[in-house]
């Protein structure tokens, strides 16, 4: 395989007004500041069942199994929040049974989820017993986190890094043992990334399924045992060419905060991970998800994940020319939410895509502007670009030059991880060979065209500057609404997506609790003073 | 008209590209190997003209050959629309006349497909291509439940809105996921003996026409489909619908 | 289709020193003197058939058929040249046998071609009456010659012309009646220029077969009847279309004066005509090809024919990026002696490809820096650019890439002719699908990058500016050798494609005649009078 | 091991791309028209996932869809090279002990053939991809006649030098042009009764190995072949040569 040109971010390629990026991010801290006040004034089902995994609790009831296996984490979760409530988290009453019973923490999670014993309140002593031990599991667990993350960094030091920028691939059998083969196939001929797509819906389920699992539909069930398979297959290839190979999964959904803590504790390097995603295109509520997405966030950021946000979900629904600037306004909220939540500039994935209909005059010259632009804003972000997939026909011959282009605009415009277009994107999930063929594509454009990176220049009043321009103006009118009326009224307004989300509607608000006072996780605080901000 | 061949660039010369993955190593035993695959395709001196090994497990092929198999156009059946097309005008003079009542049309994504921009195209004012959705006509009530709906939902929603028309969108098909879910509909119905009393319409890309009847639904739309052909349909049963009379659970629904 | 964005001409967007381009031209013009005084001083068999030919000598000898027939033109000629010698020309011994006969002109030839009769020389009255038939069939020769190309422009006039850059298609079925309804399909679906490849071989044949003809291999022979066939076949379908389709054919070979004449009088509207291909690449004997280039190009003029050179051949067999400079100079001298020949700047369609190895680094950043630099140094000239063939393999959809990236380079740099490159380079000539795929690619790349052509820039210490200097020096280089020891040794010593050719040998040096003094040529002495040369 | 099936992203699910042209005008009837062709080359539901008019007179399609076809490779019996890889060294010590003489070898491009990249790849000191050309080997004597040659000149010249091995090569394939021109040659050497006294071997792109019995020839080299694979195998034929002993007309030639 040939090797990369040396990577460069180009920017002052533009001649855009910084005033106007400066205000921009102004007004996102703006909007993002009562957002994380809520978060950090609530818990959910998933962030207590996420803290009980950190601790050890996992497995599933017994005579349940297969993608419909009720987890134990939930099974006590639902325990507790019938017995005494969530207000004041999970893991006191918790471990009160365990230290009040034999002493085990998965023994005792078993007896509870089987209705052998009932969770209590406990008070003085046995409070200060419970909370001792809470605690000191607690520092395992975030300890566990941040040993993941030192793992990495020595795995790379040993087998070497990958050259940036990443080319990331997508596997989608449903079967993750026909998942692992072709991940490794595709790593060979030169994937740095091996993203795992769900199975459709599972962002819907308030649970993770569990085991290694083969019956996902265009898709494979995100599962820790899956994650552990895939991420030792990527290990053994990674020695075999070494090349550290990233694993990434999707952590959106209504278990985020349960996810993002399977994926930490499997080493996963990057996660799908957007403050919006789960409200506007799955339906979630608003609420449980801002609160969902701090606390995964911060396990993230401790765990040296690199989160993907998912912009580009905006123009598979919306025109790519007329909404470009709500691509540009998402980045912002997201990258002022991943700071407070402690993540910092380089692992900020921010997502955007190539997705102008190839029949709209100049399309080439507008990505260029797009992707430019976006490459100004966020000079340190590991930007993530994705392909054309909307636009995608049957025509696989067309196809495979639409993500030529796509790789090229990328090339020139320095973006930092690729997720490689696939030719049959109109057809069906990959097939093992159009991800090899998407390889070569990426080979070639990339060893043709990155040097160009460094030496073009665009016409300061030509239409690629005054495009990036207008873009940038219009995200900056759009947050200035959104600052105007606040985050939660604008979503309620329809101002993203043109979707229309209730603060109580959407799934999963059955699961958001106010934090009563006497909240105590000490999962959730000493993650927080880890990465840095305020529990 | 006679019979015709795949065209390369002379006339019958039969000539198609065929490309496909085997689960072998490179090698020359591997062209051997698509070489035998091409001809048990029917392809006379088939040409690998492309060969690259993927990993250590697999190879891929790209192929040139001439087939010898023909086809009679004229001699297919093809089905023609059963139905008129119809203007907007004209649909709801239809439902006006025949109907005396809105026309009430549920649309749903079910299964846990949230690909909801096809059935969008269908039922939104927006529409598909320039052609307004079913939301524009005046005596069509639409009733829109988006992605991931279950069957039980829909069954209850037809109850209590009186639906006349159901409309079903699957855009996933891997490992037939389409199939599953529109028969999860068309029983729920059944169950709940609604299905005759409802216009059962299902779409997505990688359905045609044809496989209406297998699946148990009245009619399946396929890639490209436009509003007004929906709408045009849905016209041409309000005929059937009369004859059932109101929906037993319609007044519930006022 | 989408409309094509305003073409525009890319200049000075490269720091190139102009006194090195204006030193090349210089150089070019000295090699070029002797090269034109040579081609003066002789005639060839093939420039008296041409000229018997405008005057309206045509068809075969009885009992001579297909590919094989022989046509009386040869006969006529051979008679001559058995008799009295070509040494002073064909027209007065031929007129005098007219006149002298039954005063037909195809009467006279059909006589003398089955033997019937044999040509003397006139002397006094006699010599006076064939010389005044003779000057006047000559000026309803050249008359006709200067009609086509009025009829082009009445016809372009009316149905309308086709926006640069024009997209030119080839088929080549070897028979006329496939390459009809291609060719018609192609036009329909955006093809501006149609060209009918050759069959193999034909460059080597010392007659022009005759009628229309199906048995070519890979290509169908260019006869005066396959010439009128298509051009008519493409003026139908441009009324339909609205736009006036263009029609190629080769005139290089041992016949470039012949079949010069039958696309002038056929309405052809660009033919293939290198001053050097046919002794490079066909090994045909140099002065037979410098002498017929210069009249076969004079007839190209008057009759607005715009002619294609062949530089892309040097790098089918050379290294693209080792032998970039050899490309330029040959332009230069192609230029030359162009112009020398009476063609027009708007007439020399130059050739150059997109052939650097897909695998060399940077490549796509060198071929852009290859083509400006050729834009910049011609122009006023419509630069044919060639598609990558060399480096095409059986991977179709990789090929269609390349052939995106080339469209995309000529693109940015302004190339006015766009030889579409087929997927299927490296397995067969053109289906009719690869062609309709090809102008899919070409029409989606040009719909979107052609404006960007007006606003990039490139860094001028980069290192697209640094190779485009380079390439220009060598060239200037290869010129000074070439200069210095004149361009037959040069010729003789290899220096054109590592090809050795002395200057009596290859093919047809046995038709080379050197003009003995009392050569008479109306024919020649018009065209040249009428394009402004010397005679 | 077992038969194996073309692999789409699951084992055995058969999966293939097929891509062809009708000449039939772009309608419902021609996509049918393509599906009909799909199935008769054996693809179990096949899906006409791309359907365009080119012009009034043509459709072009792509088809996915699935074939039952599998192959077993290690049933197959693929031609292992049936002569030993010699380095530079091992070919011309075997021709100066074996022949005791240089090796003479004729080449050409003939017919209307006029693609010489490939010859000279085999014969010119610079070779190919890395390996030097038969011009390298001390004891071969090459006499490249390049393109558009008459099998007329290549017998005389065989005479003329005492050719030991004749090299044809073919490019063009179109109308079959490469068979055709490869054939003239052998019968110009049969009727000027040289055959049995050289090693006749041809080469080009598009041809397989197989072939060589069909053409009459020792052997023939397809896309990829490499000088030193050439040489070793005239190194392999050199016994054959001594037989004959010295060529009648070799002396003129010297
Ligand atoms: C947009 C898109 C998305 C968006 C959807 C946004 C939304 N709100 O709809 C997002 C990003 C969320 C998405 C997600 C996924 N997607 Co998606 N997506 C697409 C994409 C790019 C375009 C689909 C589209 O909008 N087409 C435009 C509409 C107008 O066309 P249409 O759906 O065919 O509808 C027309 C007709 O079919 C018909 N019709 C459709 N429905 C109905 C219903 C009725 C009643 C009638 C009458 C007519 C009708 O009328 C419409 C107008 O003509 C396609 C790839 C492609 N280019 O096709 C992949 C694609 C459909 N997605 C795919 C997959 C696998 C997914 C995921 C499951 C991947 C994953 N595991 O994460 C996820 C999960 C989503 C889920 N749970 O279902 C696959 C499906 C593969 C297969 N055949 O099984 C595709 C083909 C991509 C691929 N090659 O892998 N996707
Ligand atoms: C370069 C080239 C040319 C050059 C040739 C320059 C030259 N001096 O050779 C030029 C520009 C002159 C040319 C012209 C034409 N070409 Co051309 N050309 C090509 C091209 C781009 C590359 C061929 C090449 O050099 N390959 C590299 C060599 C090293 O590979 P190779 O030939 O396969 O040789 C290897 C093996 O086959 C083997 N081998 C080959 N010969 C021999 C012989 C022996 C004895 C042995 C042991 C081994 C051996 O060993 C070699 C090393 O591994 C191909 C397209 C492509 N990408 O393949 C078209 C191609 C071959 N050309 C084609 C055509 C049609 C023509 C023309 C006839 C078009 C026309 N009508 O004008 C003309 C006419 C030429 C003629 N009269 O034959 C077609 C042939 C289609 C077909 N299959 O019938 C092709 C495939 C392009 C296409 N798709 O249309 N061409
Ligand atoms: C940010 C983000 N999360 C999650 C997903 C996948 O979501 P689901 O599993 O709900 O299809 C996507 C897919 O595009 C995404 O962009
Ligand atoms: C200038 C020129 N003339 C003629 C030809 C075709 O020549 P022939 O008919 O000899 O193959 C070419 C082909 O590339 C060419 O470039």
């Amino acid at each position: 395989m040939a090797v990369k040109p040396a990577f460069q971010r180009p920017i002052g390629r533009l001649p855009i007004d910084h005033e106007v990026v400066d205000e921009c991010r102004h007004l996102a801290s703006e909007i993002a500041g009562p957002v994380d006040a809520l978060a950090r004034s609530r818990t959910t089902a998933s962030i207590e069942r996420a803290s009980l995994r950190l601790v050890g609790v996992d497995g599933v009831v017994e005579g349940t199994e297969g993608a419909e296996a009720f987890p134990i984490p939930n099974a006590v979760v639902d325990a507790i929040r019938d017995s005494v409530g969530l207000e004041r988290g999970a893991l006191i009453p918790f471990f009160d049974a365990v230290e009040t019973g034999c002493g085990d923490i998965q023994t005792t999670a078993g007896e509870i989820a089987r209705g052998e014993r009932t969770p209590r309140w406990p008070d003085g002593v046995d409070y200060e017993i419970a909370l001792e031990r809470a605690t000191n599991e607690a520092r395992h667990g975030v300890d566990r986190i941040a040993e993941a993350a030192e793992l990495r960094a020595e795995r790379i030091a040993s087998v070497g890094d990958a050259e940036k920028p990443w080319f990331y691939l997508i596997v989608a059998t449903g079967n993750i043992h026909e998942d692992i083969p072709q991940a490794q196939a595709a790593a060979r001929e030169g994937a740095d990334v091996i993203a795992v797509i769900r199975s459709t819906g599972q962002s819907l389920l308030d649970y993770v399924p569990y085991g290694a699992t083969g019956d996902g539909f265009a898709g494979t069930f995100a599962t820790q045992e899956n994650f552990r398979l895939m991420r030792a297959a990527l290990d053994e290839v990674g020695e075999e060419l070494g090349r550290y190979v990233r694993l990434t999964n999707y952590a959106s959904g209504l278990c985020m905060p349960e996810i993002a803590a399977m994926a930490a504790m499997e080493r996963l390097d990057m996660m799908l991970n957007d403050c919006m995603y789960g409200i506007i295109f799955r339906d979630i509520n608003m609420q449980r998800t801002f609160t969902d997405q701090r606390f995964s966030r911060m396990v993230h950021a401790l765990a040296g994940i690199v989160i993907n946000t998912g912009e580009d979900n905006y123009l598979t629904t919306a025109d790519a020319i007329e909404s470009a600037h709500t691509v540009l306004a998402s980045q912002f909220l997201n990258e002022r939410l991943a700071l407070a939540a402690g993540l910092k500039d380089e692992q900020l994935g921010l997502g955007h895509a190539f997705e102008i209909n190839p029949g709209a005059p100049d399309q080439i010259a507008l990505e260029l502007a797009h992707a430019q632009l976006i490459r100004e804003c966020f000079p340190n972000a590991p930007l993530k670009y994705m392909p054309p997939t909307k636009h995608m026909t049957g025509n696989v011959f067309q196809g495979f030059l639409y993500d030529g282009m796509f790789n090229l605009v990328g090339a020139l415009t320095g973006q930092d991880i690729i997720l490689l277009g696939m030719m049959t994107e109109g057809v069906h999930t990959p097939f093992l060979s159009d991800r090899d063929l998407a390889l070569e594509n990426a080979r070639y454009v990339f060893g043709g065209a990155t040097t160009l990176a460094g030496e073009i220049r665009f016409d300061a009043d030509g239409d690629v500057a005054r495009r990036a321009s207008q873009v940038l103006e219009e995200c900056r009118q759009m947050l200035r609404k959104v600052a105007d009326i606040g985050m939660f009224e604008a979503i309620e307004a329809g101002m993203f997506a043109d979707t229309v989300r209730t603060r109580d509607g959407g799934k999963g608000l059955d699961g958001v609790v106010v934090r009563g006072d006497g909240y105590v996780n000490p999962v959730e605080t000493l993650l927080a003073e880890r990465v840095g901000v305020a529990s | 008209m006679t019979a015709i061949r795949p065209y390369g660039d002379t006339t019958d010369d039969g000539m198609v590209q065929l490309s496909f993955t085997l689960p072998v190593t490179v090698s020359e035993r591997a062209r051997e190997a698509a070489m035998s695959i091409a001809r048990q395709m029917g392809l006379e001196r088939p040409q690998v003209v492309h060969m690259k090994g993927m990993g250590a497990d697999f190879t891929f092929f790209v192929v040139y050959g001439a087939t010898s198999v023909s086809v009679e156009p004229d001699e297919l059946e093809v089905e023609e629309r059963p139905f008129p097309l119809l203007s907007y005008q004209e649909v709801n003079r239809a439902i006006r006349e025949t109907l005396k009542r809105p026309l009430v049309v549920v649309g749903a994504c079910t299964g846990t497909d949230a690909h909801t921009v096809g059935l969008d195209a269908i039922l939104s004012m927006k529409g598909f291509a320039g052609d307004k959705g079913l939301e524009f006509y005046s005596e069509m009530k639409i009733v829109n439940l988006g992605s991931q709906v279950s069957p039980e939902e829909i069954v209850e929603t037809v109850e209590r809105e009186g639906g006349d028309a159901v409309l079903i969108s699957q855009v996933v098909t891997q490992r037939d996921a389409h199939l599953v879910h529109l028969r999860q509909v068309e029983e729920a119905l059944v169950d709940a003996g609604l299905r005759e009393r409802v216009v059962l319409v299902g779409g997505g890309p990688r359905f045609s026409a044809h496989q209406a009847a297998e699946l148990g639904y009245d009619r399946i739309f396929g890639r490209g489909s436009t509003p007004s052909e929906v709408a045009s349909y849905l016209a041409s049963q309000l005929d059937r619908l009369v004859e059932f009379g109101p929906h037993p659970t319609t007044h519930r629904g006022r």
